[in-house]
């Protein structure tokens, strides 16, 4: 079986395991074993199977297309031509030097619908990135399945909720609901896997609002807190305003360019051969243009609707280029752009959207791992990355100063928190910031890559905080301490963890994960930076963020393991997690150390990531389309070379170092006092201990307003509307008293004269409403044939023959 | 019904608005036992109210009885229970005797149970079969009418007669047996017992006549006894009560030195003096099939008593004695006995004012009064459980009309 | 004789000349106009459902009839297995709208003692 | 003497050879009328049984007609499924007209008027119609396809093995069925669960035993009754105790 | 035969159709009116042979082989009654409406290869759909009759019939699905060869389902211990209790008649159809298709085949109505809902897992390979559509 069959079975068969995993549980949850304890299984089962298989797809793919050094310049494809799916034919207009759009399958396994142009279908795109994707989620998923079932199993029996006071004082007792909880997270699987092999946008957009309604139930776990609750619902809201955005951007490719399928697609044209018809990325970057980006014919004609009308039908083929070079079009593609990328800052929590995610971490513990960190909010990035080549420099730049502000933003909140799973949250955030950032600058390796490793150590460092807070039964960080002693192995992994998310290494030698990943957004900064010397600070904003993730997350790590501890209470409980939780840890540590490594014959996520880079993106390119000509999207080979490289490397570990010493003399040797700080810059601590005051701030803008609203209309209706009506009262009731008389002589008169004529009438007109079936029937039978003599006499050809 | 629900608006309604319908279940129908008719008041298929009409049958028998001599009455016995005609000559010749304090020889006795229990098998095999027939098998009241007629043979060569047989008569036996009519006797009885594993192969435990009878037409002991059920009905309840054991001393006399168990359920199980398959775990005590087990074992126990019998009686050495004489005087007086016939309990009364011929004569059948029980198991039931149940009443309407 | 016999003859052609599509449709017409005179003048409710069942009897005559491969003459293009389909579709329709209409009629039934459908006037104006 | 043997003659003798029948035109001739005879008789009567006897014979005929145009599954489709509904509707009518009253209620003279008239329009219409394309007046070809159910059954799940897939033009390409397949058949469960619904036996408020023990609670009833004759009562007022 | 007389005989064509389809008619008719005289003889033999009797012997010689004319020849002398408040139609007609039904589905039954009145594309279907028809006189007699037993017959079997109408469709669909065809003929084509080939042993679904369709059968023909609708210890006779004479034997007749329809049915889905145990005329080197003489003889061989194994069905439900007592209504809509539908789903499951899993078979040489080709199409307007199961879901080639 060739690959191109092979793939999309194997990847199909994972992506819909987990939904029958889901259906299964659905209906036989309660009755899997003594309270669901098999669900777990079931779940698990599911997943594992989806990983084998992902790895199954992911060992074909390689010997297919074995990840090598990444050739720069225009020659790779020609290794791939025999096999590619989507250019065939393409090679002989372009020659060997051609730049060939990366290798992807894909297809349509089932349409929902079809209609004019408008086609919903269940299709497949799959490249190197959806397999590595596949693999990533996969593996995390499993390793959070089996973690979950450990964590989980106070759900098996009746729960005792202290987090929920009930009127009584009492606190909740509910049945468990474990397998409730697996469900939940079949179903996130299922969907998340749904938006790494969506062939079109419209099937993205459906698993993106699956992805979102799991989240909602995840969050919503405990549904009987308030805070639960709040959270889950916040996080839905945020989510929807995202994908308002994003259902602009949908209507913005659909009506102007017909499509949502990133691929071309094969249709029967009217000959009966089958023609290719193209997709969103060949009609942006089409081939004439050699894959660069090109404002679409459709989009032009669609802007500039008024010529065409004037044109006759003939000539527009001929105008839109002209119209092209007018500009017409190219704020329907930047509209495009952005509007997908709102409904990713959505999910991916980016400014000013961000403020969802640390409350979601009211979740249980697996699923902000799972959910909230490694695959749902990279959902966002992964969408930016595939739709890459469709987003236009400027875009690309709103992306990156988004990107710069979140990850600022939020690495300062995380400065302050004392919550250790928030502190992780707004991590997570500040790292999905840099994931942008490296998008909006081009670093589209640089970002992916860094995807796929902070999945894997933020899993990591997610399951050790659950470790920590299974043993402690306390997120507070100022009551841990010293829990290295009692939990080797959940201090070992953290500190890997942190090492990773850090980019810790011996620079240019060896490192972990993170600083591969981090050292190539660096780079990529610093050389779009140079490139663009007005937008110098994002690469500013890249190096404080690596200096102040250090910071952070080692104050984290320190307070939590290192030390004497703070509260004996705690201390006494705390225990080593089980096994079952222990493992996942492990196998993530690992994985948190070699993601990053490429080894020797060249197989690197890096590379890997290389094969699916989008046509056109190789070289640098000049001008944007909507902002003037003056930006310069640097091409990312350029960041791995020379000086560049260079300093970037040193720069991430001079931060990363003065991060972690900063943190050892204020946490661990107690050097410089955090009071003292807190104290001498107490304006700024207070800021950011109330998270640059954004919940006010929307509280302020969106709640408050709707309060005042309401209050206005409030205070008009009983100030202004209601003494006036009773004004109006009392004047009507003098005024009625001379009009009684008028009333009951004249108007009355002609009032009951009217009711008797209505009543009449309605007497009369009910014969009409018999009730009686036969004689409705009658008037049918009666009406078609009367109808049809009236359409003869009228139009007397019709009925003639 | 739906007058009633018309009238009360309490009641929501319910179901598919029907009407019932009166039915008339004979008095020629094929499973009513002859002449029976009983008016049906069905819902569909369910019974709702069944009311037996009587009296197709009625032949004055009790008032001729007032008109003839004791023992010139005794034919008309024969035509009571005409499947169990021996057992009907008994109960009134007992009575006169009764009446007349007078003792028969032993020998006489001994002959009298040995035919008496050997008519009590002829008539429980036809109960079988046509119980068989009312539930829709066919062969396996052929197979109960191919082992009467040996026993019929039996009787025709004791008394010349196959169905009225006027054999037992006040005072004695018509005639004493002829030679070599012992022998054909145990060779039936031999040649019988293994039979018996085939009806209950063929009904007992047939998993169809199971689910036909099996807690259907349940009757509790007390209703039983309220409506005055006897024999197999009555024991099918658990009711332990025979009169060959309970009777009056003229009647148990003649089975004093006899081993029988009464067949009934006792403590949870039936006796155990023979193999017999085990109650079906759906069989509720009191319902149809326990009554026609029950039956099913009495022809087993009826067996012993004709083997014992046989014994009792060849021992008995001596002449058999005469009847008395048709116009033998009875002392002024009254006298009531009840027997224990296949049926149940059949009572006799006779007033006398001395002369040969009885002033009032009376029989009281026991298929009347458990004829009169159908009209409350059949409350509720299904159409085809009405044969399964006045079949499992096992009723003569001879008896019943007179 | 000769004028019996020259009125016969027209109607000979229909045995002796090959069915149409028309041939069918007159019957579906038939069909249909019993079905809603049936409908239209029956007081009995079971009557109306009969009315309607011939009514879909006579629309699914119309489908095989255009769907039949046998009957088409020169220029008319068969509508094939989907005019089987569809039929196939109306009767199986037809069963649902049976049962539910039986429903109705039931309930009907239950409530008004009767399946006249002159007496099914609540909702009359 | 009477114009019966002259047409008989006429028909023997020269103008119809009997070799001239077109046998499946005779045949079609034949269920048309049988179906077109009875559609007439479901409304000519009045009974219901009867009515439901007609149309079982018409909607017979109609499967013959099915036949004779090819469609032999669709006919036998016919058969089963409109016999068995009609069987139902059979079933209902002699339920429900238990009562004497309901056998026949019949429509007034005017209404059978009114409607004969607004038929005969209808009808005028319709074989106007029919009669209009001509096409449609053609005499068959009289191709000859064999009939074969799995065209069918492949469509219903989705597959057109009927036509050709390569070389036709896409326009001209027909769909698979599978899509109203399943909704007819989700349909067709949810009829099933609203008609039960709909005729379902409602909540009662006594238990059904006490109630058969009430209603029969008047010791005297069937013997008040026993003459069959005299079940013309309601049977309500029987049990009312003898009510009127 | 038509063919025979066209070129041979030199018969006009209309006339030679006439002669095949009279000939074909009367043939059939003979098959059921004889049918039923023989069967009626049987049921008496067997069931006095059953009950220890000797059943009749007299009429006609020895066996009392002409019983049952006797008693046909009784019930035409019989004096034709009719209830005072019958529908008269109706009940006139009944008799002939299940009769007729009865008839018609011998109609696609064929009794060898090419011995059949109209070889029908959807032969199973045609068969049940049409039997189930017979259920109409019996209802219409029912009502007719104006008697209160023949309603509650008529009704119990309408509620019977109907119901086992779905499990005996789910019965015979697996061997549909076997062969992949609903045209008996090609059903028992698919079964020839050895023992093994039955469908009966072809898996042990088919073996269940199998018993579930005998079960469905001798209930939707109303037979003991499944004869609700004339119990006689309860309802007196039934739909019948009202007729008598000739219209009376008409019910009969239509009773056998479809008796053997399903036990015919039986044998071409499950028991090989015409084709014996052992494949006499293939190992002796006849075919069946030739057309010559041999082959006449082959088809001969397969029609008693065929008949022996209904007549065989036919004695089995005979067996079982003499020995068994009968099941209440519930009871019987129970087995129906209960166990019989279930099972038959089941089964039928089973039975398609089973082709799925093992299209060969357990021991792959032991039997024909089944379901190579689904259904043998034969060539039509557009060319001749041969579909492989393996190629569902694909584009379907086809070869214009």
């Amino acid at each position: 079986m060739d690959l191109a069959s092979q793939l999309p079975q194997l990847l199909g068969l994972a992506w819909l395991l987990p939904l029958a995993s889901f259906v299964l549980i659905l209906f036989f949850g309660p009755r899997m074993g003594p309270h669901g304890r098999n669900a777990a299984w079931v779940a698990t089962a599911a997943i594992v199977t989806s990983l084998v298989l992902s790895l199954v797809a992911f060992v074909s793919w390689l010997g297919v297309h074995p990840a090598v050094a990444a050739h720069h310049g225009g020659d790779h494809g020609a290794a791939h031509a025999g096999d590619h799916a989507d250019a065939a034919g393409h090679d002989a207009d372009h020659g060997s030097h051609a730049v060939q759009p990366p290798v992807a399958y894909s297809g349509d396994w089932y349409t929902l619908y079809e209609a004019g142009r408008l086609k919903l279908s269940i299709g497949w795109y799959i490249d190197s990135l959806t397999i590595l994707m596949f693999v990533v989620v996969t593996f995390i998923a499993t390793c959070i399945h089996v973690y979950a079932s450990g964590y989980m199993h106070d759900e098996l029996h009746e729960v005792t909720d202290h987090e929920v006071h009930l009127t009584d004082g009492s606190h909740l007792h509910r049945p468990g609901r474990f397998p409730r909880f697996f469900q939940a997270l079949s179903l996130f699987c299922f969907s998340m896997m749904g938006i790494l092999i969506a062939g079109n946008l419209a099937m993205v957009f459906i698993f993106w609002e699956l992805v979102g309604i799991c989240s909602w139930f995840l969050i919503g776990f405990y549904y009987e807190r308030k805070s639960a609750s709040n959270a889950a619902n916040k996080a839905f809201l945020f989510n929807r305003v995202g994908d308002f955005g994003m259902l602009i951007g949908l209507m913005a490719l659909w009506g102007a360019l017909g499509t949502l399928h990133f691929a071309d697609s094969q249709v029967p044209g009217p000959d009966g051969q089958p023609v290719s018809r193209p997709g969103l990325f060949s009609l942006v970057r089409p081939a004439e243009t050699g894959h660069a980006l090109r404002v679409p014919d459709g989009m032009v004609k669609f802007a500039a609707a008024e010529k065409v009308a004037k044109t006759a039908p003939g000539d527009v083929a001929g105008k839109v280029d002209a119209w092209r070079a007018e500009g017409f079009g190219k704020w329907l593609l930047f509209i495009a752009g952005v509007g997908i990328f709102c409904g990713c800052a959505g999910k991916s929590a980016q400014f000013p959207l961000f403020v969802w995610l640390p409350d979601a971490m009211e979740g249980p513990t697996p699923v902000s791992a799972l959910v909230h960190s490694a695959t749902m909010v990279a959902a966002g990035v992964y969408l930016v990355g595939r739709f890459f080549p469709v987003l236009t420099p400027d875009v690309l730049l709103v992306i990156a100063y988004i990107g710069a502000i979140t990850l600022f933003i939020a690495a300062t909140i995380a400065l302050v928190a004392n919550d250790i799973k928030r502190v992780l949250a707004y991590s997570t955030v500040s790292q999905l910031g840099y994931m942008m950032l490296a998008l909006g600058v081009g670093g589209w390796v640089a970002g992916l890559f860094h995807l796929v490793t902070h999945a894997f150590f933020k899993s990591l460092l997610f399951l050790c905080s659950g470790s920590v807070i299974h043993a402690c039964h306390t997120n507070d960080m100022r009551k841990m301490g010293g829990l290295a002693k009692v939990m080797p192995y959940t201090a070992g992994t953290m500190l890997v963890g942190c090492l990773a998310i850090i980019g810790a290494g011996i620079p240019f030698v060896i490192g972990l994960s993170g600083y591969y990943s981090k050292d190539s957004i660096l780079a990529q900064a610093l050389s779009f930076s140079q490139a663009n010397p007005r937008h110098s600070i994002l690469f500013l904003a890249v190096a404080g963020g690596a200096f102040l993730t250090a910071f952070y997350m080692f104050r984290l790590w320190f307070m939590t393991f290192a030390g004497t501890p703070r509260d004996h209470h705690v201390a006494e409980h705390a225990h080593e997690s089980p096994q079952v939780m222990v493992m996942p840890l492990l196998v993530l540590a690992v994985l948190a150390v070699v993601a990053g490594w490429t080894l020797p014959g060249g197989f690197g996520i890096a590379n890997l990531l290389e094969q699916s880079r989008p046509a056109g993106t190789t070289e640098t390119v000049q001008g944007g389309f909507a902002f003037g000509q003056t930006l310069t999207v640097p091409a990312e080979y350029l960041s791995h070379e020379g000086t560049i490289h260079v300093t970037a490397t040193m720069t991430a570990f001079a931060t990363a170092l003065g991060g972690v010493l900063l943190a050892a003399a204020m946490y661990l040797w107690r050097v410089i006092s955090p009071a003292a700080i807190a104290t001498i810059f107490r304006p700024v601590f207070i800021f950011l201990a109330n998270r640059w005051y954004f919940d006010e701030l929307y509280h302020a803008l969106f709640v408050v307003p709707a309060h005042r609203l309401a209050a206005v209309a409030s205070g008009i209706d009983q100030g202004l509307i209601d003494p006036f009506i009773n004004g109006l009262a009392w004047t009507a009731r003098q005024v009625a008293g001379i009009d009684a008389w008028i009333d009951r002589t004249l108007v009355d008169g002609l009032g009951h004269a009217t009711a008797s004529a209505t009543w009449s009438a309605g007497l009369e007109l009910k014969k009409l409403q018999t009730g009686s079936l036969r004689q409705y029937v009658m008037f049918i039978a009666a009406g078609t044939v009367a109808l049809f003599v009236l359409a003869s006499i009228v139009f007397r050809s019709s009925l003639a023959g | 019904m739906a007058q009633m629900l018309d009238d009360d608006p309490r009641i929501i309604e319910f179901d598919v608005r029907t009407d019932e319908m009166l039915v008339n279940m004979g008095p020629q129908h094929p499973s009513t036992h002859g002449v029976l008719r009983l008016v049906l008041r069905t819902d569909g298929e369910v019974v709702s109210e069944v009311e037996p009409h009587i009296g197709y049958l009625h032949r004055c028998a009790e008032k001729i009885g007032e008109n003839l001599t004791h023992r010139q009455w005794i034919p008309y016995t024969d035509r009571m229970d005409y499947l169990a005609a021996m057992n009907m000559n008994l109960g009134w010749a007992l009575a006169v005797e009764k009446l007349m304090k007078y003792q028969v020889s032993e020998k006489a006795r001994h002959l009298r149970v040995l035919i008496v229990e050997l008519n009590r098998i002829a008539s429980h095999l036809v109960g079988m079969g046509a119980y068989g027939l009312d539930l829709g098998t066919f062969s396996p009241f052929l197979y109960a009418f191919r082992e009467r007629e040996k026993i019929l043979d039996l009787f025709e060569e004791a008394c010349g007669a196959r169905l009225t047989y006027s054999y037992i008569t006040v005072g004695g036996l018509t005639a004493d047996l002829p030679s070599g009519w012992l022998v054909k006797c145990e060779a039936f009885l031999e040649q019988f017992e293994p039979i018996i594993q085939e009806y209950h192969a063929l009904l007992t435990t047939n998993a169809i006549f199971v689910k036909r009878t099996a807690n259907i037409g349940v009757m509790s002991p007390e209703l039983a006894i309220e409506y005055g059920c006897s024999g197999p009905v009555l024991r099918g309840s658990g009711v332990d009560q025979d009169m060959r054991r309970d009777g009056e001393a003229i009647y148990t006399a003649m089975y004093d030195s006899y081993a029988f168990e009464v067949a009934v359920m006792k403590d949870g199980h039936y006796p155990r003096d023979h193999v017999y398959p085990a109650v079906p775990a759906d069989a509720v005590l009191g319902d149809c099939w326990h009554r026609f087990f029950v039956r099913m074992l009495e022809v087993v126990q009826s067996m012993d008593l004709v083997r014992q019998a046989i014994d009792r009686y060849s021992a008995c050495k001596g002449p058999l004695g005469e009847p008395l004489k048709l116009t033998e005087k009875m002392p002024a007086g009254d006298a009531y006995l009840e027997t224990e016939c296949p049926k149940g309990q059949m009572g006799f009364y006779l007033v006398s004012d001395g002369s040969a011929i009885p002033w009032r004569v009376r029989a009281r059948s026991s298929s009347f009064s458990n004829l009169a029980v159908a009209h409350e198991l059949c409350r509720g039931c299904l159409i085809a459980d009405v044969p399964a149940i006045v079949g499992s009443l096992d009723i003569v309407m001879g008896e019943i009309d007179r | 004789m000769n004028i019996v016999v020259a009125s016969a003859v027209p109607l000979l052609g229909l045995i002796t000349e090959p069915v149409s599509v028309a041939h069918y449709l007159v019957v579906g017409a038939i069909l249909f106009v019993s079905g809603v005179v049936c409908m239209a003048m029956k007081r009995n409710a079971l009557g109306v459902l009969m009315g309607i069942e011939l009514v879909l009897n006579g629309a699914n005559v119309n489908f095989v009839a255009f769907a039949s491969p046998y009957l088409q003459g020169e220029g008319s293009r068969s509508l094939g297995l989907d005019g089987q389909v569809i039929a196939l579709f109306v009767i199986l329709l037809a069963a649902a709208e049976a049962a539910v209409a039986l429903a109705i009629t039931l309930n009907f039934y239950n409530n008004h003692a009767t399946v006249d459908v002159d007496r099914a006037d609540d909702l009359k104006g | 003497m009477s114009a019966l043997p002259m047409i008989a003659g006429a028909l023997i003798a020269a103008p119809l050879p009997v070799a001239a029948i077109n046998w499946h035109s005779l045949f079609f001739l034949l269920f048309a009328s049988v179906s077109c005879g009875f559609a007439v008789a479901v409304v000519a009567a009045d009974n219901v049984v009867r009515m439901a006897f007609y149309l079982v014979l018409s909607l017979g005929a109609t499967a013959g007609l099915f036949f004779l145009a090819g469609a032999e599954f669709l006919g036998a489709m016919q058969l089963m499924i409109y016999v068995g509904g009609t069987l139902v509707l059979l079933v209902f009518g002699v339920m429900l007209t238990a009562q004497a009253p309901l056998v026949a209620i019949k429509g007034s003279g005017r209404d059978r008027v009114l409607a004969g008239i607004v038929g005969v329009a209808l009808l005028a219409l319709l074989l106007q119609a029919a009669f209009s394309v001509k096409p449609w007046r053609a005499p068959a070809a009289g191709v000859v396809a064999e009939p074969a159910a799995t065209p069918i059954g492949m469509s219903l799940v989705g597959v057109r093995v009927d036509e050709p897939a390569v070389g036709a033009p896409a326009a001209n390409k027909r769909p698979g069925y599978m899509l109203p397949f399943e909704i007819v058949s989700i349909h067709l469960l949810v009829v099933l669960v609203g008609a039960a619904y709909l005729a379902r036996a409602k909540r009662r408020k006594v238990p059904r035993a006490i109630e058969v023990a009430a209603s029969v609670e008047p010791p005297a009833s069937v013997a008040e009754h026993a003459s069959i004759g005299r079940e013309r009562h309601r049977s309500g007022s029987v049990l009312a105790g003898g009510r009127p | 035969m038509a063919e025979f007389l066209i070129n041979t005989v030199r018969l006009p064509a209309w006339l030679a159709w006439s002669v095949t389809a009279g000939v074909a008619a009367a043939l059939i008719l003979n098959v059921i009116a004889g049918g039923a005289l023989v069967f009626i003889w049987a049921e008496r033999k067997i069931a006095g042979r059953i009950q220890d009797r000797l059943g009749p012997t007299r009429t006609g010689g020895k066996f009392g082989w002409l019983q049952s004319l006797a008693d046909g020849l009784k019930l035409l002398a019989k004096e034709d009654l009719m209830p005072d408040g019958a529908d008269g139609m109706l009940f006139r007609l009944a008799p002939y409406v299940s009769f007729c039904a009865s008839f018609c589905a011998f109609i696609a039954l064929p009794f060898a290869f090419d011995f059949i009145g109209q070889r029908m594309n959807v032969g199973v279907f045609f068969v049940i759909a049409v039997l189930g028809i017979e259920v109409f006189g019996v209802i219409l007699a029912g009502y007719a009759s104006a008697s209160k037993w023949s309603l509650f017959g008529a009704m119990r079997e309408a509620a019977q019939v109907v119901s086992y109408e779905v499990p005996l469709g789910m019965c015979v669909v697996v061997p549909v699905m076997l062969a992949g065809s609903m045209d008996l003929v090609t059903i028992a084509e698919k079964q020839a060869g050895w023992l093994t080939n039955w469908y009966l042993f072809h898996d042990p679904f088919t073996f269940v389902i199998f018993w579930v369709y005998v079960t469905c059968a001798v209930a939707s023909v109303n037979r003991a211990p499944f004869d609700l609708a004339e119990a006689e210890s309860e309802l007196v006779a039934g739909f019948h209790t009202e007729y008598s004479g000739l219209r009376w034997s008409y019910f009969f007749m239509a009773e056998y008649g479809s008796m053997f329809l399903v036990s015919a049915l039986a044998a071409l889905l499950f028991l090989g159809g015409w084709n014996g145990p052992v494949p006499v005329a293939s190992l002796l080197g006849l075919s069946e298709g030739t057309g010559d003489t041999a082959s006449y003889f082959v088809r001969l061989l397969g029609m008693a085949n065929l008949l022996g194994k209904a007549s065989l069905g036919v004695l089995i439900m005979m067996w079982i109505r003499w020995t068994l007592p009968r099941l209440r209504i519930d009871q019987v809509m129970m087995t129906c809902l209960k166990y019989c539908t279930p099972l038959a789903a089941a089964m039928f499951l089973g039975a398609m897992l089973w082709q799925i899993a093992l299209p060969g078979g357990l021991v792959p040489g032991l039997r024909r390979p089944a379901g190579e080709i689904r259904e043998g199409w034969l060539p039509g307007p557009g060319g001749a559509f041969k579909v492989r199961s393996a190629d569902v879901g694909k584009v379907v080639q086809v070869s214009p």
